[in-house]
């Protein structure tokens, strides 16, 4: 995929959020990392390799297996004036500082009268693939989406997330940064100077007059191949990147499902209480015309995620799939329309190997 | 023992915290019933002393944590008497706008760093801010208070090894009054070995059996000069006893769980008292009278100020 | 609110809960009670009272502080054969032991390809009034809707409760059990022999033709409430209690949303990503005709709950609110129409006092 | 020592337990490259000793429980080899007929009681199973094996005071081979006084220090009809050595976080070269052709087993 911006430099998504951590740590000595194996030779996955170095280790910090007390630790350094990155491997993994993040840091400028502030940013990977499996591969943002006082972004491309990377470290509230695996191994074109994706404003990404799709994160890739195939088919699909999900731009996916009368929304999670409910929920809530808007929400099967590759491979939403289901919602008398398998897979999918 | 505890400044001072921490808290106890007060109270009566000793030989720039039953350190450490009656009352003069209540005090300005009404949650949040401070450099120091309940969280341990493996500022202060809620520490801990299990992160710790007030401050004293020169955290356990009920006003000693008899030893060695006897009978006058003037003030000043607007309401959700 | 069935004995929820549990204990020996202050004078007041001397400090065990061991002492408990029911007096901790239910219970027996069971109950109490602020007021079922693997229950009055305790611990999962503090002052019907509330079922327990009310655990009270305030101003309200949030009886819902063509769903939680959104999400994805359904949710403001009078007020959703949000639904166009003040305030409100 | 050492029996099944884990995850590495096995694999290979030590003087109706770096658990415990390989390759004949992956290996039959993919996650599940089996009241005991970086979460803290509050029938296993990941000790421990900690809640604690098998074993056996009898948890430290990488088939003793000289004197003393010296040749010979035979069993009925259909997909979200 590439970026809405035309620059000349092109570069991987991790690259980009190394870049701009290293940015943004040059620039204001408040940021501070944490995490646990931002220090070694792997460097999450490279977004953090060679900091420690750099910045050394008061700034760069190695922790313990204490996800619970190191989230408070960067809500104490936030509220007393510091700008912690608290980075997690998995996603997963933040089910063990649910009170921190829902009972502290979600609440504690609000409860405090505004007298805090708690700027920090929880970057959190979703895995996917080579059988990850159960407790590995969930996107759990919609937790974050449900509780007021945390702001949550899924960048889908390397220029928004070089950019929403430096709008949450700037934001003076804890911001969860939702990174998916397999955008790892995408490039787009990304500017060397700095910018920010501001907050609250989600992109459309293609135009089109029959059916809305919104693709949440990698999600976002699968839709920009589903309104390929459907092109083939004659139907025309305007996709969305909500790219933040708190704050929500609901108002551009309203005008955009009005205007298609038909919307698909496709997350990579659960879609019962998942961003899908919420962006269906909020469109029909906020349409006010009398046709109803056929929606359709996707994302993860109703299940715990199985690592035996032909059950993963039926878990996932993919482009067909997608593009099969706004096809119905198009033509929904018409008889059944099979999107073409050789041209539904994707690069980045194909490529990616190994649990890393 | 320390010189400063001969120190009558120091005795004046430390009778006036505890006086206040006492009478602002048998007030809210005689307003309760009035429903002036729409929030749930902890007191801290008869658990004045853990407070004041602690924060006494504190800065005014260094921080203490408290919890739900949080009046005394906030009083302690010199957090604003009229803002917090008036966040008691739900006022727009609080200490938080009325978003608080009485279980999340804070005081920035004054050192109170908030307090939180999940048992353990302030404990990492206060190792933050000495993190801070470390990289700071001016020296300064968190005092975290909680309960012996909030040691059997997880978080509390490793809260410990975190603050001991990078060597901060952070005095941590258990008030074991041996319950949580209704439960007796035989019900939840294995042993009583506290202290030797923090001493095994490297931590030096201490013991005030009947945190008297003088002996704890002399023992947070000597640790200051060690906590701001960077050498790590320091743990004081201090045995008290919560005078009445877990949460509200009254007492409850025919609740079954715990008898008056239990209770006599900690009533007869009352910390106000203790502290009253060592001033002269003038002092103790003017300085009860000024606390009670003072009380005075606050309530009134509480009942005088306005509603939040319901604007607010949804204000401070997010910060700019 | 009285029961749907007709009896002759009254009693109030937490002694629908008391006695449901001592039946069940009685019942299957494997059945254990967990929590903090369960054996103490007060007994989560009063659901658990009397029952430690009745089956042993053995089966009726007071736990430390220590939410997430003593939630995967329940879960392996419960994979070895027992049936806990851990009690929370305060639905905001579970946010300590996130991990236990989301990443264990909920998965342990897809995860394990059935090889294991986790009969588990998770009582939780919702705490409300007495300005008991950001921390212990919160509910969070939805965040556990979200999630595949757990069942979700909520019931609105006593006889609910009774027959909803004792289809959770006879179910071979984990159930999430919410009580609503402000439940605890309410009776009904509740009959003397055992039964059970069945998992997936809702209720109509007012029939209407102008609109929807579904109302979540307490608020369905306010519904009900409001369906009279509605009717003095000629409107006609169907009224349904989801009962259990999952699995969710959508169907009843979508059959009475298409009818009435608007749809109102308040719940004693979050909006964003909550039950609402997933009720009204479900509703319209499912829904057949081309008539768009006018739907409105209802929940806490989004913000953190401020203890302060004034501000608490306004943050809940009651009658009055609840009416008149339906009558702009059903008059969009006519004048803007008040509730009576007066009939709106509902005794077991106005009754509670004090913080427990 | 025991006498149990000396026994040709008792030396032989050791052995044999070795050399199947060893065996059996050097051909999941040789594999791997096949993309047969698509599942993340976290190797045991030279920390064996402490799944078999610990294991081999257990009942068949006793349980273990183990971590995502499990393969050596759950063959030790007895987890059928068959499905164990089945599962890693995804097949409906899998212990977990695909759902569980090389992570999460389970096999109620033969006493392992699952493995989570979440560091520390597993300890209370097993004090949740000791808590069944102590009413149950028939002697048996769970072996809960977690590593180093386990001990840092709160929960460890959790579940060491609810087992000896309850005197619970665990054997507490910490298999410390220094690293979680690739940080060492040093970066995540405050002091390595771990033992003395655990200590103070009354637990009895061991120390293997090489974490030789048969040692291992006879401490673990001393410890049994303690352990059987009621009178609570018991802890062992085992000091061990990560060979390969932490996920993956291959060695990193070049990724600069450790070096192939730290490594050398645990090559050296190889578990399973230990055990097999003590052995006759013709013996050894003859085991460890059954082993071979045994693991190739294993690939062939991986491979031939059929992968799970679609509809399981959706198939034990719920439990009837
Ligand atoms: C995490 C959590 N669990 C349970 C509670 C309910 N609760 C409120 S206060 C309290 C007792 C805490 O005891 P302790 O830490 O000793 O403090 P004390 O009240 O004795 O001052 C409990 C269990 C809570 N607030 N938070
Ligand atoms: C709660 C949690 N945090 C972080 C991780 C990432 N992680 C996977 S394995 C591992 C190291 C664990 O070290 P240790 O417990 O010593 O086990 P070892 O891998 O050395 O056997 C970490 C940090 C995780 N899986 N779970
Ligand atoms: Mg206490
Ligand atoms: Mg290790």
């Amino acid at each position: 995929m590439s970026s809405p911006i035309n620059t000349e430099r092109v570069t991987t998504f991790p690259n980009a959020i190394l870049e701009s951590t290293r940015f943004e740590m040059a620039r204001d000595p408040s940021v501070i990392l944490m995490g646990l194996g931002i220090t070694d030779h792997i460097g999450i996955l490279g977004t953090t390799k060679g900091l420690v170095d750099e910045f050394g280790p008061d700034r760069v910090i190695e922790t313990p297996l204490s996800e619970d007390s190191v989230t408070g630790v960067a809500v104490g350094a936030a509220m007393a004036g510091l700008r912690p990155i608290h980075i997690h491997i998995r996603m997963d993994f933040l089910m063990l500082c649910m009170n921190q993040l829902v009972n502290m840091a979600a609440k504690a400028h609000y409860m405090y009268g505004g007298t805090v502030r708690v700027p920090m940013v929880v970057r959190a990977v979703i895995g996917k693939s080579w059988g990850q499996g159960a407790q590995h591969s969930q996107g759990l943002h919609a937790l974050f989406m449900h509780v007021p006082g945390i702001k949550v972004v899924a960048p889908s491309n390397a220029h928004d997330a070089k950019g929403c990377l430096a709008a949450a470290v700037r934001d003076n509230n804890p911001v969860l940064f939702v990174e998916h695996r397999l955008l790892y191994r995408t490039e787009s074109a990304v500017p060397s100077a700095d910018y920010c994706v501001a907050a609250g404003r989600a992109r459309v990404c293609r135009r089109g007059s029959d059916v809305t799709l919104v693709g949440v994160s990698v999600m976002l890739l699968e839709c920009l191949r589903a309104a390929e195939l459907l092109e083939d088919a004659g139907i025309s699909a305007e996709v969305i990147d909500p790219i933040w999900l708190a704050p929500l731009d609901s108002a551009t996916i309203v005008e955009s499902a009005g205007r298609t009368g038909r919307l698909v929304v496709v997350d990579t999670g659960w879609t019962s209480c998942g961003a899908a409910a919420e962006i269906v929920a909020r469109t029909v809530e906020t349409a006010r015309s009398d046709r109803a808007i056929r929606v359709r929400r996707m994302g993860y099967a109703a299940a715990t995620c199985p690592p035996t590759p032909v059950l993963e491979d039926l878990y996932y939403p993919n482009s067909a799939r997608i593009a099969e289901a706004a096809y119905a919602l198009v033509r929904p008398e018409g008889p059944v329309w099979r999107a073409a398998a050789d041209k539904a897979e994707m690069a980045y999918a194909q490529e990616f190997r190994g649990p890393f | 023992m320390y010189q400063a505890t001969e120190d009558p400044a120091i005795i004046e001072r430390i009778y006036r915290s505890l006086r206040v921490i006492r009478r602002v808290e048998e007030e809210i106890a005689r307003l309760y019933p009035s429903d002036k007060i729409k929030s749930p109270v902890h007191l801290s009566i008869g658990q004045e002393s853990v407070a004041v000793g602690v924060c006494d030989p504190l800065n005014g720039d260094d921080f203490a944590s408290g919890t739900y039953r949080g009046h005394a350190t906030y009083l302690a450490k010199g957090g604003d008497l009229n803002a917090m009656m008036a966040e008691l009352f739900g006022k727009s003069t609080g200490c938080a706008g009325g978003k608080a209540g009485s279980m999340h005090l804070i005081d920035i300005q004054n050192g109170v760093l908030g307090a939180s009404a999940v048992v353990g949650t302030t404990i990492p949040v206060s190792v933050g801010f000495a993190l801070a401070f470390k990289r700071e450099g001016k020296g300064r120091v968190v005092a975290c208070f909680f309960g012996d309940g909030a040691t059997e969280e997880g978080v509390f341990a490793e809260s410990l090894n975190f603050a001991a493996l990078h060597r901060l500022p952070v005095l941590f202060v258990c008030e074991n009054n041996g319950y949580a809620i209704h439960a007796p520490l035989s019900a939840r801990w294995a042993t009583d070995r506290l202290r030797e299990r923090v001493a095994t992160y490297g931590i030096p710790t201490h013991f005030v059996p009947d945190s008297d007030t003088f002996v704890l401050r002399d023992v947070v004293e000597e640790t200051l000069p060690e906590l701001r020169s960077g050498r790590g955290p320091v743990f004081v356990e201090c045995l008290t006893y919560r005078w009445r009920e877990h949460v509200g006003p009254s007492e409850d000693y025919d609740g079954g769980y715990r008898t008056r008899p239990e209770a006599e030893p900690w009533l007869r060695c009352d910390p106000v008292e203790v502290a009253g006897a060592r001033l002269e009978a003038g002092t103790r006058t003017r300085i009860d009278a000024d606390v009670e003037d003072a009380i005075a003030a606050a309530i009134g000043f509480a009942e005088q100020s306005p509603d939040p607007d319901p604007s607010e309401l949804l204000a401070d959700v997010f910060a700019d």
